[in-house]
């Protein structure tokens, strides 16, 4: 097993990594840029490099200085996490040529599925089926056009080079449904889904892969699938996967990285209850889910049984201008489907996330949605459900109202007493404001 | 001390009347009293508030740039902005309130965020939806759109410049 | 189902309750003595009532005051947590005089099970073995030194009418390894464990017993087990059951209190790998195990996968002088024994409570030991132990020393400065401390 | 402003020189330079530091009611005293400082609580073990004892008292 991993990555994912590491007695190694010096996987880890300015061109992104950091602090192995360079072939080349282990699949298997119009080609010769129509590359808008035509609407493009999602683009935040509408879906049958193993696995050895990765298939309504393309790394709902079969997959990648077996064969895995994700992002989800940066002034997560939060959040935390704007990831589990979403509700209930907007109310009342509840979504409902369901704020206004005026004659009543009088004295009358009595007034 | 307050949050206006009687805090909303605790969380301007009896965790922000009476208040997963005017500041302000063209329309950031383009100059005609800047935040680039047809008056920002969330981008006439 | 129920305690099992009652969708009632206004239950559930002052006898022992808040406040039912009330049948006669449900078993059964010895004599009676002579009530020191001599040393002393692990004396801090020694003990083969089971139903049969219970047996070194007693409340540890089966029983509780069925059977129990429970307490284990206060200044608890925390701490809390002291919980899980142990291992290294002692370094000391990791412990482990494991603190004395030394500048140069001068300025210039330059010193 | 501390944390007492350069702090530890990096989180006094690359969470308090120069300091799970004496202060107080009997034994309270009995009087002998006080906190009754035979020479304190950790409750000579 390696002594030591560079962890090439930030955010809930490094923080993630890290925690994996330390499991396996391996000791983590974090790079930061300087926007993150004091960010959680920095605080977590063993040890901490610098890598250069806040654009991820010049720090996350650069795999010159990535390398240059695993030489001088003796790492074994480097783990790209998601995102960032983690699906850059050429980066886990030049890691493999450092004489160090690239923890994920081989780069030929990344070449081929990288380049998705390739890869549908390829995956097309093997026998699997692949959209009718979706091998073209489209080198135009014109040409996009005609092909829509043909195809019929409503279409989802995908960016041939994207990766992370960013060249996807249906509707504002579909990253938020995306882990909702995975494992198990209600939509689709034991039969269906044990055809699509078959076929991911199909997929899996035509492109001679090893290391963890992710098949996506588009269903139609008539349950027909189709493949999509692989992400050649640890996919970001990878704790969805985890919840439900009890597999640490990020340890599981380390291990079969350093030659070892992975412990378990495919018939020991089981599933048991059911899953969901919600990806907090630092995001307006009342002002068109734009970003929205700021200071953390106050932080709860929530905890308690079924619960898992994978987070690079902490009191005092700037959230930097300069990254992908993920910052937590909150997953439940239950015994059942219905279990599972009262839990996740609980667990929302509870997130709270003061001084950034983020996606928290969004996933609060999708959650409280019957549909959602029921299963029935596509990638058009952020666009048609979120302005019909936002919640009511009627209930918490008066609590803040109220609480303002308080702070506001706090502040009125210092100014008058302090710097020379007893301010403190002032407070201590103020706060312990009670005016229970009988007879008043309750709401 | 003035002790009546008309508050803001929302569509709704408020009146909150504190009222010291034997060292402890009285609270009247609207002239009728109302059976409130709250009890601040170390010394952290966070608040457990008891209404009646329901509970409710309240963290409170005074808005830095603005006047001393706004804050941003954040409860039940919901932050709000909330003016707080004494009665007394309130005279005040009406008598030096200056008057603002009712006409006016002030383009602010919507976010933080780096002004990669500035795509207007004063006296330029705009009409709904023109795009008036680019704003990139977090590897994303987001139109700045005019939300009413008029004339460019003032631009307050330069390209390669940050803004603040609220920051004054444009005054459009 | 009900509609409001009333959580008659306090601290992490409050909050725990809570969490379960909003997963179905069940308002929750707080109470709180004058010592726990901001406390974590009073913060999380839906409403909070004063009960009375600090003294658990004039808030939480005051069957009166509770009830009076239950008519109130129209709850429905009453969940009495554990210690306080939990085992006291005539508060459970008195919630139902009041035509309320009590969430926990019949008053009949928690007075049989209350006496330890007459419980003994009981289920003596009903054919389950029971430890040779310990049906005797020891009236007198002088008896107990009588009855010592013939059963031979080392003995377990336990109060007849005792709770909450009150009345039991062997070694300081017994309750931090009780957890451990449970659910699967590595010292039990497969057909002792089904023994054990077949006489717990026996007992549950013989005494009634309806609701959420656990029977405590002794097992000698040659794996004969005895009838030691029954717990008639919700376990501390449940947490530990409710990872390898993934049954939420609080929520069991609350749906057999309310007529309904279970939703399982006894077979469809199935358990999946294993669990541990740390229980963190405000105690100083350098200091004899004694209870610790103060404020807590600053708080970090762990998180990410395999991981859960019942806990009733945030940043800003009073350790109150009144109460037990046990402040959270932290449960992990893993695919096997030694998943479960790396697993609490990381994440007492990431617990971090500031301003109050606890019993986290003891933990942590504890999962490096390797006799403890193998299982090989008793009650007298941390008697004979724990002076031997404790930590070397070497390695961050000069990280506590460097800090000390850059605030101790920090508050001078303001003193200098402040309150005419720029202190601001003066910070800045101090907090981007960097002297990494080559050549320097590393340690 | 003095730049040398001597601090002293456990068993260890070092020299640790602050010097700024630059604007930038530059660290020696008895002489000798070395590669730090501090950062504080908000403004808490919790910083993250980097010792080489080691990554420490550390969190700075100072203690109350005593010199301004003692801090806890939380560090990896671990609580330490850390006296901080810049070399003038030290030179001032080996002046001032009152000569302490060497064979006096100050007996401070393990834990805040209630002083439930006090078992001595001023002049009274007391052996090894000998029962003090009874301490109560969080249900539980501690008795104090004696680590040493000699003779009370103060109480401080009375039953019904409560007493913070630390505060004295006897001196013994």
């Amino acid at each position: 097993m390696f002594k030591k991993i560079l962890i090439a990555g930030r955010g809930e994912i490094a923080v993630r990594i890290v925690r994996a590491c330390r499991e396996l007695g391996i000791a983590s190694v974090a790079v930061y840029s300087e926007a993150d010096r004091i960010a959680r996987h920095v605080q977590l880890a063993d040890e901490a490099h610098l890598l250069g300015p806040a654009p991820a061109r010049e720090s996350y992104l650069d795999a010159g200085r990535i390398l240059a950091v695993a030489r001088r602090c003796g790492a074994e192995a480097v783990h790209p996490g998601y995102g960032f360079l983690s699906e850059n072939a050429d980066f886990a080349e030049a890691v493999a040529g450092q004489g160090l282990t690239f923890i994920g699949p081989p780069p030929r298997a990344m070449r081929m599925m990288g380049e998705k119009t390739a890869a549908r080609r390829a995956m097309q010769a093997a026998g699997v089926p692949v959209v009718p129509g979706m091998v073209q590359v489209l080198a135009s808008d014109d040409e996009a056009l005609t092909v829509a035509g043909q195809l019929g609407y409503p279409l989802l493009l995908k960016a041939a080079g994207g990766g992370g999602g960013k060249g996807m683009r249906l509707v504002a935040g579909p990253h938020d449904m995306a882990a909702a509408l995975r494992t198990p879906s209600p939509a689709l049958s034991a039969p269906v889904r044990r055809q699509l193993g078959e076929a991911a696995l199909t997929v899996v050895r035509a492109s001679g892969y090893v290391n963890a990765g992710t098949v996506e298939f588009l269903v139609d309504r008539d349950l027909n699938f189709y493949f999509l393309e692989m992400n050649t790394r640890l996919q970001v709902e990878h704790p969805v996967t985890e919840a439900v079969t009890g597999i640490d997959l990020v340890k599981a990648q380390i291990r079969v990285a350093a030659g070892l077996p992975l412990g378990f064969r495919q018939e020991d895995v089981t599933a048991r209850g059911h899953s969901f994700e919600a990806r907090i992002y630092a995001e307006d989800p009342d002002n068109d889910f734009l970003p929205s940066l700021g200071t953390i002034m106050a932080l709860r997560e929530p905890q308690g049984p079924g619960i898992r939060v994978d987070s690079a959040l902490f009191a005092g935390m700037e959230v930097p201008i300069h990254y992908d704007p993920i910052m937590a990831k909150l997953v439940v589990w239950g015994a059942d489907r219905a279990e599972a979403i009262a839990r996740m509700r609980r667990a929302l209930d509870e997130y709270e996330v003061v001084g950034v907007k983020t996606t928290l109310p969004f996933h609060r009342h999708a959650c409280s949605h019957d549909g959602f509840c029921r299963g029935e979504i596509d990638t058009g409902f952020v666009a048609r459900e979120w302005p019909a369901i936002r919640p009511s704020r009627v209930e918490t206004e008066l609590a803040a109202a109220i609480a303002a005026a308080v702070v506001e004659r706090r502040t009125r009543c210092r100014q008058v007493l302090a710097p020379s009088g007893p301010a403190r004295a002032c407070r201590a009358s103020m706060w312990k404001v009670v005016s229970r009595r009988q007879g008043l007034r309750k709401i | 001390m003035p002790t009546e307050y008309r508050v803001r949050v929302g569509d709704r206006e408020m009146l909150i009347d504190l009222t010291e009687v034997d060292g402890q805090l009285r609270l009247a909303l609207d002239s009728a009293p109302l059976a409130i605790d709250l009890a601040e969380i170390g010394e952290s301007r966070r608040f457990s508030v008891l209404i009646g009896q329901r509970s409710y965790m309240v963290t409170v922000r005074r808005q830095g740039g603005s006047t001393d009476q706004c804050y941003t208040v954040a409860v039940g997963g919901q932050s709000y902005d909330v003016d707080v005017e004494d009665e007394r500041s309130r005279a005040l302000s009406r008598l030096a309130r200056p008057h603002h063209g009712e006409d006016e329309l002030i383009v602010k950031a919507p976010m933080p965020g780096l002004i990669r383009k500035v795509l207007v100059k004063p006296g330029d005609a705009v009409h709904k939806n023109s795009h008036l800047a680019v704003l990139e935040a977090m590897k994303m680039e987001n139109d700045i759109r005019c939300p009413r047809a008029g004339t460019v008056k003032e631009v307050r920002v330069v390209e390669g410049q940050t803004a603040n969330l609220g920051d004054v981008l444009m005054v459009i006439g």
